[in-house]
């Protein structure tokens, strides 16, 4: 119980933090599950999991409002109980996965409900009403970090013991199919990503990006250099720069030249 | 250039103003909801900007309503459009024959833009590159892991936070114009879409793993199946499976949710198989 | 006497898979030598074989009816030896080079002396003789097929004692620098390959290849996979794709999107 | 687009005749001879064509004259040339005013071209890939690399084989005209020729090997002159090589064979002195 | 003092190899070292001293008559006391580094002092005086390389007894902060090149460089290869040709075609 | 194109004297002052020309005071200049309505381009790419260090040192003209500022070295610094030093000489604290 109010309190800053201050990503599981590890006394295995989870979590990413899985609350529960009942952060996929996907729906479910509140919104801006406004907005924010922080609440209030059980008794090929499945999920994440970036004509670009890591053994720094690169050689010296010289100035070239 | 005409200077007062500003636009996508989506927060950044500019009240009601609308883009981003508002509300406020619809029609403009720019920058390319490096400390255990990762995202992410608010202000309405004119905008899309796809790309074939371990003899020599297609072209398995995933949550019959689960089962069968 | 018969099957199948399939490169070394190996009982020599005439005749390549060497023969008649003499693959290019060059000499008389066809050629078409023509493109190719296998029949039957003994005291220096020689033998080829596409504009892409093998050691299948992805971004992002949409639409480019 | 429209798409008719008239195209350079070069597979190609369009003997012979003439290629490409000539032969067989000479002038420029790209992509891209991968597991002695080395080529090869003719007669001559005067089959050829220059650099640089073993001693340190020179620029002696041998070939005064002798003869002598 | 002659001699002749010869850059520490070891009777010190003061002094180039620091000498010092009292190539930068910086000095007081000839070359020019310009030429010149080899041949004569003292007690702090020192010497030779190249539009090429060595350890003479085929591509392939023809004739393209 | 046409082609008569030219070119910087800067080799490269051309005393006066002015380029480039000086001296004598202040003029504007094409390709790229090879050798105690160096510069040096007299003697005004013209000057000075720039990014990165050997420990896994950096970006450090040196240079407050004491000192202060 101690336990579970601690997770809570956790991921309810998390989630603050991350949405009053303009997605500073501290929702993230690579830095949620060390916290929730640091609470739950083993931070070493909180950052273990975090490493895990960020990749499976990784295109679980809110995108126009779409949000495919709830990385933190996945991160969060999946984090407790490796830590609570000592199983391996493979394994705890086997929780981390499916309390993400429910989570995600619930958190899509606040999103609907909250046009309940916009009537009286209308109201505050009939009556110009500033306060109101800023207070509407903070409550907003705040109860959707607690109410986003609830299930992860029962879950590791209630589901200790059942959860053990449960994985104790999954047959080893159970287990080492999810650990192939950790590997894959990634995909499901960079499939969305690129469905929101892809383009007919700019798709070359992502098998530019898989040459240099494929055969170049290029790290991601340094695949966004080239890509930056590029871009400026494209810019600049290729002549694309028919552009107004306002636009041009404030370019980054500038940062080395007085 | 004097300090004074820089792009970056900003009077003491529209300097509290633009500050109070960039705080509330922060706020992002906390209040988002289906119908008015980040509106609410567009409408909370104003605050100070109509606050100031207008005194009266059937004004400021005018002013409050005009942002009380659907608006949604990258928070990261969001700032060019408060700011630019703000600046159009203070030629509102002192004009009378301002036209205020236009202050509508340029934010509508700019959701777009600004959400495919500060999505493939903020998500595609600069989260992914703290995940590259934050990953591979954390992996071996090191606090360094989750601190590199915030550190790296959240340095880029704070100036332009910081910086866009003012540009917006300073720059006005000109600057979007000369800047759809000009085709900056289009440029600046195609510019962060192609390094969001490169990253994407790269990260794709190094942070997917699928292998097959099925391995034949033949006489006394013996091959695995990955190490042909290695042969033939490195990663192309996790890659594929990439592209596969994408054409599917594109044709949208299926939820990512649902895919994520048929994944999971196909690993497990797969593996008991030997295939995986 | 039967190893020769089998050879020279094996030869003229596979010419035939090649010249009555489009091109089907099973006359290449690496697809004949192991045939050849597997009819007189070693396979395994075959492959290496295979490998090793792969390389030597790697530009002995066809185009626009210019032979330089008929590597499919030297082929044949090299790992003939090589297994039933015993040698080495690489002391055995000492026959399969002056042989493929001998019978690349004897295809280019057979593709001079069938004009004298034509004539006959010429009355089934005033006849407009469906059948006759049907008849005769399929007799000239399956001739074809048999007449190039002829000299590695006779290679086969009647050379190998004389070979061995003449192989046997070539001296060490000589078998030696025939390994040397088989190592430079490819630029040969390459020669011929770009002789024929070499032009001054594009030349620097051979070198853009020397490149990216040499400095980058990329593969070969990484090479082209670099050139492509070239002429996609020169065509489709540097804005030299003014061509009408209809071409536009069906590059490959469509692929990965509906 | 419904499929019916579709590029690919034939009426039942049309792809019975189609289908005979890739096979027969497939026997390319079976029936090469210096006069007609592949005059009689072209014929040969055209026989289900004629047969089904024509059905008076002279227009007939008519038809059989015109495809009786010289005609060379790139085999995997021919397909193009015949596809085309099949619904060019399909319109004058309707139209009796239809100009029958501009069938043979369109063969007569396809040639050019498609050798061109055709030369570059099958023998100067598709099988240098395949020889690198196939010799690879070969030089093992793995059964793999002949296996690697025909599907590698054989599937994409196969491929265009087959599209080739459907194309070529589904779009009939607009579809020449529009890519000639686009510029898509220059652009195409130099696309071509550059992959094939660039798969060449690569495999000369890594395929052809030659080094010189020639080591002196300085005091106790001591340097092999191959060391020196790959300091300078790696595996520049074997594209020198395979440059000069260009060279050679292309001043046309040495022929391949001779050239060929000639350096087996060179590699002997120079490694009598210990040079190579 | 007969050392210090024969260093002072080897300077001579570097120094007039290099300015009457079109600057033959035999002035560089990597040359002139090891010919001081050599007449010291220890070139193999000397050639390590030339490695280690080449790259120290790399960026100490004369560009546009500003010498930062006169390599030449500082080499010659530096090495003539590395042999003479036998310490480490690294710790002898204590003296190179002064000593190149004040000789740098000393040969820009020349440049300024020698304008006082101008005057009587006004006469030779007045008078169409061809045999007194040539005169002149080489009397300016080779007096040069005597005066700027003076300070070696003092320093060399006088100084070594004082040097090993001083070196000796240095401690070891010190001389390890040398080697360091040494690490990082090069960025300002690198910074005065850069200063004349850079520009705002080119300034990406830089980390195009950077790129090419940092994460595909490109040797540099592959960085320049590639800078070479971009620009060629650029030239030639991407349209930038809109030069006349006499122009592109002449372009590099042309030398493997006839 | 025959022989006599070639750009390289001379009669034995001019050969003699451009070679006088080329030679005496070369002495550069020799007599370089701050005053006429190269001013003196200029004369003295001129005076086999001068000699060869003006008979009348007071000719020769004149051309020997056209050329005792100002001039400073790249030593190895100037031979453009005095062969192109030449010719249009040859011009000159022939022709008396010449306008002799041309060739002042057509002097004045080469120095410019000649020494940034020059500066870069022989002091930024040449220079640098012999001392990469050069230095690899040497530190290893090999004689060839030097050797390469000297070869792998001068070569293509030396190249350029003859060939440029003849190509300004013989292509005349006409070819500045042109080369102005059709841009192809700015063009090359931008091609080699480019390649400049290439190797040099590349050299900084290897050729500075400054690590820092910090290391700290969490429970039983140690971490140094450095290895953090180089995860994030390698050679950071050598290349962001190098940038700082180039802004500090280039503002111009700082002279190379005291920047290098500062750095030695900073080095040795650094290292006292184990940061460096
Ligand atoms: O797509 C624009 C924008 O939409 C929503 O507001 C959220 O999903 C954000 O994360 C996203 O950036
Ligand atoms: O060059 C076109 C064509 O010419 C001949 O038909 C053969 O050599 C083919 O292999 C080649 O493709
Ligand atoms: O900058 C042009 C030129 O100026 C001076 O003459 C010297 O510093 C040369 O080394 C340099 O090349």
């Amino acid at each position: 119980m101690v336990n579970a109010l601690l997770v809570t309190l956790i991921l309810i800053v998390c989630n603050f933090i991350n949405y009053w201050f303009g997605y500073t990503f501290t929702t993230q599981p690579i830095i949620v599950a060390p916290l929730v590890g640091l609470v739950l006394g083993d931070m070493q295995a909180g950052i273990i999991c975090g490493a895990t989870y960020e990749l499976i979590f990784l295109g679980a990413v809110n995108i126009g409002g779409i949000v495919p899985s709830d990385a933190t609350s996945g991160a969060a529960i999946g984090t407790s109980f490796t830590i609570l009942t000592g199983m391996t952060a493979d394994t705890s996929l086997a929780l981390a996965i499916p309390a993400g996907l429910l989570c995600g729906q619930f958190m899509m479910l606040i999103f609907t409900l909250r046009s309940f509140f916009n009537p009286s919104i209308d109201k505050l801006v009939e009556k110009a009403d500033a306060k109101g406004i800023d207070i509407m907005a903070f409550a907003q924010t705040i109860i959707f970090c607690i109410l986003v922080s609830l299930p992860t609440f029962f879950a590791v209030s209630f589901g200790a013991s059942a959860v053990e059980a449960v994985v104790n008794s999954l047959p080893a090929v159970i287990t080492e199919g999810l650990t192939v499945a950790s590997g894959l999920l990634a995909a499901v994440g960079f499939g969305l990503l690129l469905k929101v970036i892809w383009s007919k004509k700019l798709a070359v670009f992502f098998f530019v990006g898989y040459f240099l890591a494929a055969y170049l053994e290029v790290p991601i720094m340094g695949v966004a250099m080239a890509g930056i690169l590029y871009c400026i050689i494209d810019f600049s010296v290729s002549g694309r720069n028919k552009l107004s010289t306002a636009v041009n100035n404030s370019s980054e070239e500038d940062l080395f030249d007085e | 250039m004097s300090k004074k005409d820089s792009l970056f200077h900003l009077e003491p007062e529209d300097k509290k103003m633009i500050n109070s500003v960039t705080w509330r636009t922060m706020i992002g996508s906390g209040p988002y909801q289906y119908e008015k989506m980040q509106g609410l927060t567009f409408l909370y950044a104003m605050v100070p900007v109509i606050e100031r500019y207008y005194k009266k009240k059937e004004d400021k009601v005018e002013a409050y309503k005009r942002h009380w609308e659907i608006w949604n883009t990258t928070p990261q981003m969001a700032g060019l459009a408060t700011g630019l508002a703000a600046s159009m509300e203070k030629q509102a406020s002192e004009d009378p024959n301002y036209d205020t619809k236009s202050i509508n029609a340029v934010k509508a403009s700019l959701m777009g833009p600004l959400a495919s720019i500060g999505d493939s920058v903020f998500w595609g390319t600069l989260k992914i590159i703290a995940t590259g490096i934050g990953v591979s400390f954390a992996a071996a255990g090191s606090i360094l892991g989750p601190i590199l990762y915030f550190l790296i995202y959240n340095i880029p992410a704070t100036f332009v936070r910081h910086i866009l608010p003012v540009i917006g202000f300073k720059s006005g309405e000109n600057f979007l114009k000369k800047a759809s004119e000009n085709g900056t905008i289009p440029l600046l899309t195609q510019y962060a879409s192609m390094i969001g796809l490169m990253t994407i790309g790269a990260m794709a074939c190094t942070m997917v793993s699928i292998s097959i371990p099925f391995t034949y003899n033949v006489k006394d020599v013996s091959f695995t199946v990955q190490s042909i297609i290695d042969s033939i072209a490195p990663a192309i398995l996790p890659t594929g499976l990439t592209l596969l995933c994408m054409n599917i949550l594109k044709k949208g019959k299926v939820a990512p949710a649902v895919l994520i689960i048929i994944l999971v089962i196909a690993s497990i069968i797969l593996h008991c198989f030997g295939i995986l």
